[in-house]
């Protein structure tokens, strides 16, 4: 609660943009890669909030990505009727933006590690910052995309649990994480030798701190993802095991 | 015992407390301020509250499910913020309601007493009576009918402000609820609140907590008519399921003095110009007529 | 006090009091009646009821808002169909639960001891203690708590079948109500009844009125956790907005020992196989483990 | 209340029956014919509940009707959500029928009018009783209607009002009207001099007799349109201010 007044102060302005799409290709099975014609400044880590009319009864949280360092683009799993409607509709998207703190890598001695659907900000942060973009998914990625942009791919669990152990051996000062929360507690509990960062799925309502709906528990106590968040040290988190070396 | 204050609102449109935070939709670009008559804040108890354990909100089509369990810094937070002059942004773009909620008679009766300082930057003060995420206070303070007349007997006693009591339709008929809250000298009321509801989440995980969103609409729009029809001339805030102008015509129509924007804010805070102009408009035609 | 009778089943499954009507359902090819463990008659009264003006019933997408008035040709019309034989028809498919109403503490008492020649007839007897659209009765009944305690009292006194109290949401938290039906030796509760609600029809023509539907289904999952949180062993029959066999199950899991299929019936009545046949499976699957 | 047990013993099966749409053609604006190629038995007057799945709480009530003495019809005005649904599905028909009363009309010497909305109707009436077929528009009809089928159509209210003043006067027996509710009304009042009878369209919910829903004020009380009609005489309906002669 201390910080009640100073998260006040962090707000800053948001606005809602109308994003027009230009290419919505598959990623793989039921994701899709959406770019917009349209652009606007955001950071790495930071999310936007889509509305999908009457498809659902909140807007939706999408993870902001850059292609090339400037298409703007959103990364989509069909999970449901809002993710359906962002795919499909013809209209444009009524996105509100950008939300959430950037991420700021202590150093560019990192990599990240995203699933199908957060592929979008696996792009941006390996431009960005220059580090290896590595995909981990469950089913096969469509070629285009493998060949179009430098990426390892990893195809299932014992793939991507290898991943981890090799990484966690590797000489990354930190690894980025974001994908499902399985995927992401896999990556925290099996690189107990890295900083893992992860940017967290919890439901949200408003997207911008007032509802309170978008709690997580850490270690240093309840924290809302999308004022405090999305992206929290792994280890904030996940209880971590630290090896002895 | 009632206080002769009556409310004006420059439009019989508020932010309902909780879905509106503590001001954060001023943050949106874009919001016409001047459709909204009152921004009403987070509710704030005594002590500060950490609130549920997450997960603490799920929706389907038609409604949706919040736990939250009144999260708030408590008064030391809200003094904090009213000190410091945090607040003056928003309430220089709109005018505020204060919502208070507590655990206990005693709680409600003090923190009413510690904001006595500050009335003069809020129109009203609403009373949380009806929260179904507290495991003390919220609900049960009202299962003991007398107990909690008592209650609005000792706030109606410490304070002159517009206050207004938010009732839900689980712990008596809310016209019959309404009575007491009038016969108690009380300015106004606020129905509804959210309905207790269970959802399973796509995780599987349980959520014990209040419904709101569409679905609220029918049953909110019955209790403004009861409680009209048996209190002409208490002031009464729409609250549950409003998300069109349409909606808010006929809770105005049936008797609603203002109406109370909540979950709709999370489909589109738009919303908030969209059923301003259309109410803005519709007034003044009813004016012209 | 408490009878010991208790209520076996066949399956689970109980068609709702008032949308099931008088066993018309019965006259549907195709509906396979081992899939039900109850048909609960629409509610009778002392006196025969004509039932409110037209229009009655409405529905949107997510609800359906009805006003029926308990219309019912009274103990006469019941003894006349229960003499005649007519009713052997529906018993000889399907064991039936009586449903009784009444407008006042004698009405209820009075048809009480009327039905007892018959109950051999019927598995159980279910009070409407919540019926939102009649005058007197119905809901006002409830409105005075000590009143309604006596009368729950004087039923019991009456009586040694199985009773079953059906509630609503609006007279009071429903998990004290229901405690207080344990009290007073009842054997079962059934949660919830409708809401009372507001819709205009396309007529422009104001129904005041029960909600029902899919809407109420998060409402009386609730009702059921909760009255089954305080009340391990009374019997429970949810009602409201049950219209698959998912949701059915989340009923039972949740602590009801039947669920009642009211306004899905008029989707498709084929509902009844459908939700028949998963949950007969379910059991079976459930009690192999 | 004294007929409830004449009605428990009217009751008969109704079935569910699953109907092939065979062709679905225009007759104004918003209003299509719908003809099967399944058939079952029913009566004139008789009607159905179509099944609209997950587009309505409620099955929808149609008068059922017949074209060229064999093919099962219904004519289905787009209201809304459910009679949209009706006609525009691809799958089969989900009806419950037959429905309701039959119309026994006391002779032959009678004249059907109808709205668009039910002409399947009116064509089975005509067809039936060999009356004449009338049609009151508010729009005018598609051309291959007015040609295939024998029917004067009528466009407009004053059309409408001169057809009754004309009926008024006319040789038949009665005159059977169909359609919305205030042109029932119009006819019953206008035709003083005939017995009017009119099918009512009062909301249902169970079509069976179970919901007790479809009440309707008539000069004998309440009645239940699904179980006491669908068709009254209008004047047990509308007070009617006979003329002296
Ligand atoms: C900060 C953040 C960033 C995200 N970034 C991406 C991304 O880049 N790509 C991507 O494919 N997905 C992302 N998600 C998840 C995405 O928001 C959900 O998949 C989407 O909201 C599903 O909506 P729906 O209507 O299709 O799903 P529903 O049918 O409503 O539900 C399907 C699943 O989506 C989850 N979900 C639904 N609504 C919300 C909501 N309002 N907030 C959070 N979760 C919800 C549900 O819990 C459920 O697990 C992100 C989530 C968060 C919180
Ligand atoms: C006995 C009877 C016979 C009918 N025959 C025909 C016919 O042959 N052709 C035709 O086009 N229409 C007929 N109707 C009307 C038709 O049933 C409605 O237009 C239809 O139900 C609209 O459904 P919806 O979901 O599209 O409408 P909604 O969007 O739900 O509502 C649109 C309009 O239809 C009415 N309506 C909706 N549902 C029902 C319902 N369950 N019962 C009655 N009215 C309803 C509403 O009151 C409203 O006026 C008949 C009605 C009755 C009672
Ligand atoms: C996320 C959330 C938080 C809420 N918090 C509060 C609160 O702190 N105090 C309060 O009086 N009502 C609270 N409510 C209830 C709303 O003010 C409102 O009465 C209710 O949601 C019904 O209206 P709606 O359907 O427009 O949302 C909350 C509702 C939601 C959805
Ligand atoms: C048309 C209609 C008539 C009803 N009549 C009665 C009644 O006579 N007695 C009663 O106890 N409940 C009555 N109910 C309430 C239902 O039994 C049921 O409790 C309620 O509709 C909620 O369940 P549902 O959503 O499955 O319909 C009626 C409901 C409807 C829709
Ligand atoms: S989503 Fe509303 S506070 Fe985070
Ligand atoms: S529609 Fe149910 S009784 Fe007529």
């Amino acid at each position: 609660m201390a910080n009640f007044s100073a998260e006040l102060k962090k707000q800053t302005k948001y606005k809602a943009f109308l994003l027009t799409k230009r290419i919505v290709e598959e990623i793989t099975q039921n994701t899709y890669l959406i770019t917009f014609e349209e652009d606007f400044d955001f950071l790495p880590g930071q999310f936007c909030m889509v509305s999908v009319g009457d498809a659902g009864l909140t807007r939706k949280p999408y993870t902001l990505g850059r292609l090339n360092k400037r298409e703007l683009a959103i990364s989509v799993k069909i999970a449901g009727k809002g993710s359906e409607y962002i795919v499909k509709t013809n209209e444009k998207l009524n996105v509100l933006a950008p939300l959430g703190n950037p991420f700021i890598p202590e150093s560019n001695n990192g990599a990240v590690i995203v699933a199908p659907s957060c592929l979008a900000e696996g792009i941006h942060l390996s431009e960005r910052f220059d580090i290896p973009l590595i995909v981990a998914s469950k089913t096969e990625l469509n070629e285009k995309f493998v060949k179009k942009f430098k990426m390892r791919v990893f195809v299932g669990n014992d793939e991507y649990l290898n991943l981890l152990s090799e990484l966690n051996h590797s000489a990354f000062d930190w690894i980025f994480v974001s994908g499902s929360r399985v995927m992401e507690e896999l990556a925290v509990k099996n690189m107990p030798n890295k900083v893992v960062y992860v940017s967290l799925n919890e439901y949200m309502a408003c997207g911008i701190g007032a509802c309170k709906g978008c709690a997580v528990e850490t270690v240093h106590g309840i924290k809302h993802v999308c004022t405090d968040g999305p992206v929290f040290r792994g280890d904030n988190i996940w209880q971590v095991q630290r090896h002895s070396d | 015992m009632a206080s002769s204050k009556t409310l004006r609102l420059r439009t019989p449109i508020v932010i309902a407390s909780g879905p509106g935070g503590f001001g954060e939709y001023l943050n949106v670009d874009s919001i016409d301020w001047s459709y909204v008559g009152a921004y009403t804040l987070k509710t704030i108890t005594l002590h500060p509250k950490v609130g549920n354990k997450p997960p603490r909100i799920y929706a389907t089509d038609i409604f949706m499910i919040n736990r939250i369990g009144l999260e708030n810094p408590g008064f030391v937070g809200l003094k904090k913020i009213l000190d410091s002059g945090e607040l003056d942004v928003l309430l220089s773009k709109v005018p505020a309601i204060l919502s208070l909620g507590g655990d206990s008679f005693e709680e409600y009766v003090e923190i009413t007493r510690l904001v006595k300082p500050y009335l003069d930057k809020f129109l009203a003060i609403e009373y949380n009576f009806s929260c179904p995420n507290v495991h003390h206070g919220g609900l049960s303070i009202m299962s003991d009918r007398e107990e909690w007349r008592k209650l609005l007997k000792a706030i109606r006693k410490e304070t002159d402000a517009f206050i207004i009591a938010k009732l839900g339709i689980e712990s008596g008929f809310v016209e019959e609820m309404a009575k007491i809250v009038a016969l108690e000298g009380w300015n106004g009321v606020t129905v509804i609140n959210t309905i207790r509801g269970l959802i399973i989440n796509s995780e599987g995980q349980v959520l014990l907590g209040g419904l709101s969103g569409p679905a609220l609409y029918p049953i909110a729009l019955r209790a403004v008519y009861e409680v009209r029809k048996v209190l002409p001339d208490i002031f009464i805030i729409a609250s549950g399921g409003i998300y069109t102008a349409q909606q808010a015509k006929e809770m105005l129509q049936f008797g609603a003095n203002a109406v109370s924007i909540g979950s709709a804010l999370f489909q589109n805070e738009y919303v908030i110009n969209k059923i301003g102009k259309e109410i803005v408009e519709f007034l003044k035609s009813e004016e012209k007529q």
